[in-house]
């Protein structure tokens, strides 16, 4: 089997996407999208706000039946999904939440392990609705975590979360893919935690991958690692931002009023 | 183990589509089935068909299917369906209009207020609770046996399920967004225009499929008591002379008024709602 | 309320005021009345306002003069005295009967398919429909007076005679005996005598059929006045009526009750030819049995018949007939 | 402009607490009332009292308040009304259990499959259409006049509001649950139980209020045959004997049946639901 | 009045907050917090997933009437709020729910040019249930920069947005600023972002303000400037955050399988 991680391989991939288009009335979303993705690989998906990462998340959890469109998909069983909205049932409680679906003995153990882990130990009785809005976004974590999928569809799953607890996210999801080795599609907004999360990060524009890079940056990866700072800036390209230097805000007068 | 999804494949792609991973693990209720709605009714009518054809169903009881037609076509012909059911459909109209404007806005002022819960919400349930033949003594009373007292009681029942389903969908409004409304300083009255009705209306619209029946099945009550028309009038004539032909037109028709009357409501929720993602989508 | 005394309340043995004011309004639950009077032209003729309504039975009756809504009620035997017994006091002001009552009766006992009742004798142990309360029950415990039954050698099943639970409760022979009146008598075994339903006669008078009203309404001159000129053209008009039975049947029981003419015709004959009596002593005779029947049944104190009849209007009913024929 | 807030404010701030931000924002209802529920109906009691202590109502249309002690005292000490509520609430649980079980299991099969609505949806419109009163011959005539024949009208009676609500519920559950239970590959088993039960839980419960005063309303028409016990045969015989009091007595306490089933399954919605936050909170 | 951003000062300011305590249940969220904002300030909020922030702005935002607490609040009388969740009326359309609560003539044009600045001009009509997540967040954010409120609270607006739109947010919120000058209070999980726009920034920790930062870096304020940096490495520290180079991600043996 071929090591390279991405590109062109013959090899059978645990997700193939042909051609896939998807409109929403008479907007195109997704025109005619090519992509791959092998077992164990994992990938981070850029694009703005409106490209449409949701729309393929969603087509390939097999939930846009109502959605007009055409094109192959070939996915795993074993699917795993956290959505974009955390979508807590708001009528069982934290644990039951996390263990939604898990049959067997040792689902009730396991769920208070994952939801230990993502750090809410203690609130297992909490309804969904006591929790703050990153508390929330980790209870979706833990119950995505605690299955076992051969592919993890992850939409902006640490959107809600503080630096400390980002990290301590990542490092849940990669034991998890150390672990499990599924096939992760990861949608963030963050181009440096795709740099540091992913294996190849890919940038979705006008309805295609319009830019597609392998992270071929050592780990540990080091944000001042000039590789690094040479893919994100590249990337950032892709996205549309041009300059690292942010903005500059209006300097403000601040003896006036 | 991979599954293949194929929506409406290309027919240029070469991976065969194996299987539908959406119909496998569909947990919803599926597509709409065409003319679903008319299977059900059919269905009835079918057995009742067979039933008296074959006998099963004794023809004095429940007369048969071309009985119906064939004194449906009489009644028709001496005038006597077109101007009871006339009579009758001005009071539930009447009644219903009436009845649903009451029902809101007791329920806006009780769904809205503390005191107003407090002073509406008892006597409704025990109107509620209330036969409405045990009703009728004081209606008369206070209200007489003349048109007033007929189109009063079919306002009483029908505001009864507009209010409670208006006030249960009201009270069950999500708080995040009245804690909008708060944030945005909603005056009171847009507050009810933007936030309160809309969101009350799914309980709005199922509390109108009760209550239009509940119109209909009032008017057996008060076309009882001195009226010379109306369908009620007409089935409990029918009744007193042992007409079973025409007491299953008057079922027929009433059946028929439900169907109806429902599948409007449902077709103004599908509109209205039309916001909604819901499992029957 | 009913009580709102006049200015000059009439005594109850006050004679009856000769003209009827101007502005008196009289409101009559008699529908069958109405459509008589307006077939024979006469429904115009009255001197005083009149708004019919369409109310009839006890129950109704009574709950409409409670309301003030009704002035006078036509019903039979029963309802005055329960609305007596329950404070209510009325009067009976006309009184009608059937010419050869045993073979014109209102009611006949309708026989479950199978039951095998032939003769009264053969009610014992039978079930038998009952509504206390309603004509049909009262005339079914005189019917099994009249067998030497008692109630324990039969099963009373209670049921409401209303519309045609009678009927069905027979054919579907969940009651063996049960009374039917009116159309039914006929339509009962036509429908069912194929299975093996039929009827029979019970034997009994149960053709009273009276006019009654408020004490309260009497006490008024204006409408005493107006009432004794409603019980005449009453008359006149049950006369119209047995002597023009083919616009009855066309006008009243195809046109406004929706019957078959074969229908209507039956039950004209059925009712054979009214006898309005000048004299109420028979009738208050047979009400003081009846009373005494249901005294016996329900627990309540035993009513002077003749109490329950206004005799000022006695002969107002056979005169206007006597000139009117 | 600033206004101040004080939610129960420290006595050591020197700042005074102004105006209250939220009671001058409140859209809501506010803070629940103590012993509210019981306001309307000792209101509807003080009228009444007074209306009949006046004279304004007619004590032989509508009895005084202590005349109906009195009756009700009487008719407890002949042990009249213990055996008839006796029979009466032996009816009604028997037609609740089996309308309530009848009714959901329709509205599952209904709710999640097209076939199931298309089958049993329209039928059970047409149903509860047509009057009570009418479908008694052919009940009599299918189950006769005996308890088996008064519990199934109950049941039919109870079966449908327990049907449509939970129906109602159930079809509006937001599709994006379902998107959930189908992720987690929930079992059909397990998706009823998570997420269809629970989501039209509301709709459920708001059905089990009506079935509950069906339950007693359908009493009076089922005990006006071929029975000697029961409230409802005592209230039809008190009508037909005009006997006010007792009606009155059978109105109290059907008034007050409907307020404590209603109040029952009200706190059973609180407890049940004790996960939403809505305007009523 | 003081021209200095932040510290104590005796004028009257937008918002001032003493001994605010709050808790749920038995777990006490804000401990006797304080804190004053001037008038036309612009206060950035960090902390942890769960410390607070969100129940502090909810008590700006006289919303905890349910809550049990005690404290003395003073806050303007024009807020505006834009929640966590982007908190849209269902039922109403995009532009509705942009206006809902304005009057007069303008509103209808004004909704439509906010809708436009935050980049859905055409969406109009849309129910919110048919825009993507980053859409629902621009649709609060320009429901909330129509109004002019004199306190300004955001609850993460910017948390689904992705890099390019969200310096297109910040330009938008920063010329609002400008033009009107309200106390701003925003919850950010994004440390960068906290410092390119604040003039002060807080962490928020164990129920009260652990560490406050003003923010004297000169504009435009470019990431690269050694004192960006330090105020950064600082606040990450607050955080609990220690050292900038990432956890490293397991090395990956990429050819088994
Ligand atoms: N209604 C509630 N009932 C009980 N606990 C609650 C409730 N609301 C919030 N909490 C708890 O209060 C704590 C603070 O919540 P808050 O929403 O303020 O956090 P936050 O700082 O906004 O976090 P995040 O960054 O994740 O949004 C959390 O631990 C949360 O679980
Ligand atoms: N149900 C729908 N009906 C109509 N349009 C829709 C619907 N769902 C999504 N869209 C539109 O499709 C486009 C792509 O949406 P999608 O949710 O995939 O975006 P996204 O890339 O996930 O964006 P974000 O980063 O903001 O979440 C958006 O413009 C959105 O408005
Ligand atoms: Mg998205
Ligand atoms: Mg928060």
């Amino acid at each position: 089997m071929a090591t390279h991680p991405g590109g062109l391989t013959t090899v059978a991939p645990a997700v193939r996407i042909a051609e896939l288009t998807r409109s929403y009335d008479d907007r195109t979303i997704l025109d005619s999208l090519d992509l791959e993705i092998r077992a164990g690989e994992f990938v981070a998906l850029l694009g703005q706000s409106g490209s449409g990462k949701s729309t393929l998340l969603r087509a390939l959890a097999g939930l846009d039946g109502e959605v007009a469109g055409t094109g192959l998909i070939d996915v795993p069983g074993a699917v795993s999904v956290v959505f974009q909205d955390s979508r807590l049932l708001p009528w069982l409680r934290v644990h039951d939440n996390v263990i939604l679906g898990l049959t067997g003995p040792g689902a009730a153990e396991q769920g208070r392990e994952s939801l230990a882990e993502v750090g809410l130990a203690g609130r297992e009785r909490a309804w969904p609705n006591q929790l703050s809005g990153g508390e929330q976004q980790r209870v979706a974590l833990a119950r995505s975590l605690v299955r076992e999928p051969e592919l993890l569809l992850a939409d902006e799953p640490f959107g809600a979360l503080d630096a400390l607890t980002r990290i301590r996210m990542h490092a849940l999801l990669r034991s998890l893919c150390d672990r499990h080795r599924p096939a992760v599609l990861l949608v963030t907004h963050d181009v440096d935690e795709a740099i540091v999360l992913a294996d190849r990060v890919l940038v979705l524009d006008g309805g295609r991958i319009a830019a597609e890079q392998l992270i071929d940056v050592d780990t540990p990866r080091n944000s001042a690692d000039p590789r690094f700072a040479e893919i994100r800036a590249h990337l950032l390209g892709a996205l549309g931002v041009t300059g690292e230097p942010r903005e500059p805000r209006e300097p403000r007068e601040r003896s006036r009023d | 183990m991979v599954a293949t999804v194929g929506t409406r494949t290309d027919s240029t792609s070469s991976a065969p589509a194996r299987s539908s991973l959406r119909t496998r693990r569909r947990l919803g209720p599926g597509r709409p089935i065409r003319f679903g709605p008319t299977i059900g009714p059919l269905l009835l009518l079918t057995v009742w068909t067979a039933g008296s054809a074959t006998g099963l169903l004794d023809e004095r009881v429940l007369s048969a299917p071309w009985t119906v037609v064939t004194t449906t076509g009489e009644l028709i012909e001496s005038g006597r369906l077109q101007a009871n059911l006339l009579t009758s459909v001005q009071r539930v109209a009447l009644g219903l209009g009436f009845g649903v404007v009451l029902g809101t806005a007791l329920a806006l002022v009780s769904g809205l207020s503390r005191w107003g819960e407090a002073v509406i919400d008892g006597p409704v349930q025990i109107k509620r609770a209330i036969p409405a033949l045990a009703l009728m003594p004081l209606l008369i009373l206070w209200l007489g046996i003349g048109e007033v007292m007929k189109v009063s009681t079919i306002t009483l029942g029908v505001f009864v399920p507009i209010y409670i389903h208006t006030h249960n969908g009201l009270r069950g409004i999500d708080s995040r967004y009245v804690e909008l409304a708060e944030t945005v300083r909603l005056s009171r009255r847009a507050f009810i225009r933007r936030v309160v009705l809309p969101g009350a209306l799914p309980g709005f619209l199922l509390g109108m499929r009760f209550a239009v029946t509940t119109g209909w099945l009032f008017l057996v009550v008060v076309e009882q008591i001195n009226s010379t028309s109306g369908i009620g009038y007409m089935m409990e004539l029918a009744r007193t002379y042992g007409q079973t032909d025409i007491i299953i037109v008057g079922l027929v028709l009433y059946g028929l008024l439900g169907l109806l009357s429902d599948g409007a409501v449902r077709l103004i929720e599908r509109r209205a709602l039309s916001w909604r993602r819901t499992l029957a989508d | 309320a009913g009580d709102d005394k006049t200015v000059s309340a009439l005594a109850a043995d006050a004679p009856l005021p000769a003209q009827v004011p101007k502005g008196t309004k009289l409101i009559v639950g008699d529908p069958a009345v109405k459509v008589a009077l307006t077939l024979s032209g006469q429904i115009d003729k009255f001197s005083f306002d009149i708004e019919w309504a369409n109310i009839s039975g006890g129950p109704q009756t009574t709950e409409a003069f409670r309301a003030d809504a009704l002035d006078i009620g036509a019903v039979a035997e029963i309802p005055a005295i329960h609305a007596t017994w329950t404070g209510l006091p009325v009067k009976i002001v006309a009184s009608k009967f059937r010419k050869d009552p045993i073979n014109h009766p209102t009611y006949e006992l309708g026989i479950a398919p199978g039951a095998g009742v032939k003769t009264l004798a053969d009610l014992r142990g039978k079930k038998i429909a009952y509504s206390p309360g309603q004509a049909q029950g009262a005339l079914m415990l005189r019917v099994l007076k009249k067998a030497g039954l008692t109630k324990n050698d039969v099963t009373l099943v209670e049921l409401p005679s209303t519309g045609d639970v009678y009927v069905n409760a027979l054919a579907s022979k969940q009651v063996d005996v049960a009374p039917l009146g009116g159309v039914n008598n006929k339509r009962y075994p036509v429908k069912y005598g194929r299975d093996g339903a039929t009827t029979i006669p019970h034997g009994i008078r149960d053709d009273p059929s009276h006019l009654y009203a408020r004490t309260s309404t009497l006490q008024d001159p204006a409408k005493a006045a107006a009432i004794a000129e409603y019980v005449q053209a009453w008359a006149r008009a049950a006369r119209w009526v047995y002597e023009h039975p083919q616009e009855w049947i066309e006008g009243y029981y195809v046109k406004d009750q929706g019957l078959t003419p074969e229908d209507g015709r039956y039950l004209v004959d059925q009712a054979g030819e009214p006898d309005i009596p000048a004299d109420w002593s028979e009738a208050i005779a047979r009400h003081q049995e009846t009373i005494e029947l249901l005294a016996a049944e329900t627990g309540n104190p035993v009513l002077k018949a003749g109490d329950l009849y206004d005799l000022r209007y006695e002969s107002l009913g056979a005169n206007a007939v006597k000139g009117g024929a």
